[in-house]
């Protein structure tokens, strides 16, 4: 068992009949990932390279039986589409989109947790497990199965890491994408419990960032109840305060969020954090 | 996106919030003939986007209309943390008894509108909030359900509001929750609300900030954009949909993602900072950005004269970096910059992308295999430029 | 509380549901204004709060504005299921494609408003359930997450909607949605909802139940309350705070509770049936009734030339049966009824009550001690009078 | 053990300071029920019959650990009051308002199913367990105890019915009474299930009304999942359709909650249903 997502993980795609839901959609078929159909309100009927496309989530749900779904609609679609995909009884519901509002998320949050879904993201690339599917966007050139679980806020950053293990010839168990906005559905700490309680993980790295303080509840969470060990590395420490750093969530605000607090706190937790993402995977050799 | 002091309090006032009957002057002539309309003691508040305005000169009092015409000539026009103050918002003083804080913002860890208020105000407050934290009462909205009445009920009472004041602060409460919610407010503050010598509550001063990604439904909010403190660099980019943000340092840097961004800016600083070298910005040029774009980005990196050299971090995922390796040289021959660049290209086609830059033979470009060698590379070039 | 086709209309157009282009008229030659005004084929609707006014001749078409005229006289004033037509609305003809039902009701079941809808609409829905309920797609709102935008998607694609016709659909709908709810309504119905020739969808119809209960925040609708078919009768009892439906039986009965007042006009029936004798009307004098609220509806049952004998049921619990009974005995003092009298008096000091009673010696006023006992009671003392 | 409440029930009022709940929250007192204090916005700080008044439920419900709340607030501040007693931990909450809005009530329901919290009502005359305790306006001379559960959505109907049966040497378990409003808290089929799992509760009596569709429900119940005798009384066979009868809820409507159907189909699901609420007894015997 990796986290979250395997070979046997059924998916659907919303928005497949988008640029970038269709692109991504081929990419993770590619992958082997077992993508089972795509929703487009208004194009039900249609196939999407051998796969079926409905008009709801629901007919989706009913004639496929999918467990997960990827969003990739556009921002003021988004939140419905979520909010779509956990009333049709979907349990991981893994969003790509950028630029949702704020308010619309802890609607949507509260939704998916009435009704028992979990949400990655928004604005994430979304989880792999290497070898097995993919559901995002993760290139499947920055990783090879193995035995580091990746939790990280950002995209590239994330394929760097991934990237430069890989050379070091370390494997990833599952990559999750949490995304770099201010309120997300799957926390830095729920993602640890999960790598926690993975057999297949032996050791996790953490790419944090500036702004909020989702880093120092991890911290807290390593402190107390990991028996992993953790590398870390939190991009932003030569960023201002009061400037939002591209990612909505990435903002050093009222003195809190800042770099330093947050690598102090994992270095307290046990943590090993890394000046240089490049060294990461000498922290976990 | 910040509004001004008086664009937030005239907010509120939308929302039935009671707030000074004051008015904006944008000259001394025109603050004279409000103060004189107002009668009375006025007060004369500069209107910029940064805290500390009073510590800085950018407040004062005066007794009658030629005060005040006296003292927004000094305030129209002042320099303050590097804002021009274009205009003043002239108040009628307020026989205040007792300050109080109060604020709706988004919990992030929670993921729910947070109620802060305290009767304590008027003064910062994360300084409150380091020094008695127990005078603050916090209390969290359902983002779903709503401001509930029992919740202002709940807040009146704890925070040692007085009886006669609870239901007209709980209409504040509701007028505030309301305006935070339909304008999607990542912050809406008011301090002080003022208990007045007649015990009524009057919002003296006031603070919204709206959610960026909701502004393509708020229109009315949108035009109230005030750029003046914008810097000129990071308009043009915020109008050519790149995300921008002047620093201080030499190394100009195009990345493409927020995290990696921040990470290459970062690097710059660990290799460079003991010879005073760092990152003159942050960009992030997204994912699948055209020649067009990479041309418009280094054009406004250049346009800071800071900038000694310019370092290109691409990893390549879904896009190819053969495909950005011609966009950069398109960007650069329409461009022409004269300051040496470093180029790492890594991921997804990252051979091919190097040999193309490689093949255009251009003196001021060098190349670098892994961030830490592309940092260390650019701290060089700057060090060599003395 | 009811609302008229046109005012329910009107009040869609608010939400911005299209309606057709009429106006109402109370004279006939105003009705020949408005279609001279629309030109064309016009409608001529009666407005009365019935079903079935189709059937009674209430809805004519008129090709021209003598036609219009000639069947405005026609309707306005006709009698439709004892209502007297005092309006008729003019609406233009509309070229009706398709009809569409379209309703959104509270579900007491569920808790939860309930959307019903179906491409078989213009037929009565009772109708339509009973035979095809298939044909009814049927979505809850969550009451409080409000309608959601997949929602509308999925009924649109569940009830067989035209694709040209979703976005439309979508916006009548949500239309409809926030109608019911801003306007506390127990029902809101559009039927037919019609496509038109040029694929444009058009409430053609629509029926509005406003909750009574909600009447004090809605001060606009309570307005509009058209009290023309209720009967005088009831009309005084609401205004003294009394619940009275007026019946075409014999018996005319005040008891305090409505489940209890109800089994009271049951018990009346089930003994006098066989004779013809049944309740004359349902009353709930309410828990702490005064001697004056006695009066007002023992004035009340008795404006009904029907009653032949009046039944008191008090099952005294919190109220004390001795306090009633110094009511009754002051409303019959002033009230002076010539009809015969059953009271029955139990639970708390029951013995009491029926003391005073029995103690002011009025002939035409008999004891009970049983429900069973006063109901036969009743039923003989109107047989007695043949 | 009773069904809701017994003697162990601690007793919050909401608006005590009010004329009827100061009234009945004596009643109660004096029937033996631990009221152990009331809740009125602005009168924090003074004292009722010996017991403190709040300001908020919050408050109260930390200070005394109650368990169980009675609204007596008037219709337009009920909802808020139901929400709060919910909010504040209380896990029974009792409604006796009238003339709330079903719009107001459909939220609270919603709101309350998700705090985990019961309620009964509104618009109802509350719940007794004679000889144990009473929440609510149920007067204690209508019933002795016993082991009949009387469930019921009328006030007075319950006490004629109750005291006809106390006449007759037939006590009761616990009285609920779920009220006469379209939309509530609990209904038959919840009093029904409580009932049969009642060890103390051998009978069930069932007084029912026009309107709505609960009986029916309650029908299937009782023929489904019902092993205890049910008797039962259906009142409105003698009222017209469309005409709403006192009660919110009490209205025949589109053919649907006539008395008859009502009454034929608890007859087919086996209850013995009176034509006269004074024979109840004698079906009970």
């Amino acid at each position: 068992m990796s986290i979250l997502i395997d070979k046997t993980a059924r998916v659907l795609v919303q928005g497949i009949t988008g640029r970038q839901g269709g692109f991504h959609a081929k990419l993770m078929m590619e992958y082997g990932t077992d993508v089972v159909g795509g929703v487009t309100p208004g194009k039900g009927g249609e196939w999407f390279e051998g796969t079926p496309v409905f008009d709801t989530m629901r007919m989706a749900v009913e004639t496929t039986n999918a467990d997960v779904s990827l969003v990739t609609v556009p921002a003021r679609f988004a939140a419905d589409a979520i909010m779509e995909a956990a009333d049709a009884g979907i349990k991981l519901v893994i969003c790509l989109t950028e630029h949702i509002p704020v308010s619309d998320m802890m609607k949507v949050i509260a939704f998916c947790r009435r009704h028992g879904a979990r949400l990655i993201g928004p604005n994430c690339p979304g989880v792999m497990t290497p070898g097995q599917a993919k559901v995002g966007i993760i290139p499947a050139m920055v990783a090879t199965a193995g035995n580091v679980g990746v939790v990280s806020k950002s995209g590239t950053l994330t394929y760097e890491v991934g990237f430069a293990m890989k050379n070091q010839g370390i494997g990833i168990s599952t990559i999750v994408g949490i995304g770099g906005d201010p309120v997300i559905g799957t926390t830095f700490v729920d993602v640890l419990e999960m790598f926690e309680n993975d057999p297949e993980t032996e050791k996790v790295a953490l790419l944090g960032e500036i702004g909020g303080s989702a880093e120092i509840v991890a911290a807290d969470y390593i402190k107390n109840a990991m028996t992993k060990p953790v590398a870390a590395f939190i991009a932003g420490r030569s960023a201002p305060a009061g400037k939002r750093m591209g990612h909505a969530g990435a903002i050093v605000d009222g003195g809190e969020g800042s770099a330093e607090e947050k690598i102090l706190a994992l270095e307290a937790a046990g943590a090993r954090v890394a000046a240089n993402p490049e060294e990461i995977p000498n922290l976990l050799a | 996106m910040k509004l001004h002091e008086y664009q937030s309090k005239f907010l509120f006032a939308d929302y039935g919030i009671p707030i000074p009957r004051g008015k904006v002057a944008t000259s001394a002539d025109e603050a004279r003939a409000i103060a004189e309309e107002l009668g009375g003691i006025v007060v004369i508040k500069a209107q910029v986007q940064v805290g500390g305005r009073g510590k800085a000169g950018g407040v004062k009092v005066a007794r009658d209309a030629d005060e005040a015409q006296h003292h927004a000539e000094r305030i129209l026009g002042m320099n303050i943390k590097g804002l021009t103050v274009e205009r003043v918002l002239v108040d009628p003083g307020a026989d205040i008894v007792q300050e109080i804080y109060l604020a709706i913002t988004n919990d992030r860890g929670a993921g729910k509108p947070l109620i802060m208020t305290s009767m304590e105000g008027g003064m910062d407050i994360e300084e409150l909030n380091r020094e008695r934290p127990e005078a603050i009462i916090r209390e969290h909205i359902d983002p779903i359900m709503g401001l509930k009445d029992f919740q202002m009920t709940y807040i009146a009472s704890a925070m040692g509001m007085p009886r006669a004041q609870w239901r007209s602060f709980g209409k504040v409460l509701k007028g505030l929750y309301n305006c935070y919610r339909a304008s999607d407010a990542e912050l809406a503050e008011i301090n002080p609300l003022a208990i007045t010598g007649d015990g009524e509550l009057l919002a003296v001063d006031g603070k919204v900030i709206i959610d960026d990604n909701a502004l393509f439904r708020q229109p009315a909010l949108t035009e109230q954009r005030d750029s003046s403190g914008e810097p000129e660099s990071e308009r043009q980019a915020r109008e050519a949909g790149i995300t921008y943000i002047k620093l201080d340092g030499q190394i100009g840097c195009m990345v493409n993602g927020a995290g990696l961004a921040m990470t290459t800016m970062d690097m710059t600083k660990l290799y460079g900072d003991a010879d005073g070298i760092g990152p003159a910005n942050f960009l992030d040029i997204g994912g699948g950005a055209s020649p067009e774009q990479v041309a418009a980005a280094l054009r406004i990196i250049l346009s800071d004269s800071n900038v000694k050299c310019v370092l290109f971090n691409i990893f390549g995922g879904i896009t190819r970096c053969d495909e950005v390796a011609h966009g950069i040289l398109t960007a650069y021959n329409e461009v022409k910059p004269s300051v040496p660049m470093v180029i790492r290209l890594q991921g997804t086609n990252a051979v091919e992308g190097s040999k193309i830059i490689n093949e255009a033979r251009i003196p001021n470009i060098a190349g670098a295999d892994t961030l830490t060698e592309a940092a260390k590379r650019a701290v060089a070039a700057v060090k060599e430029q003395g």
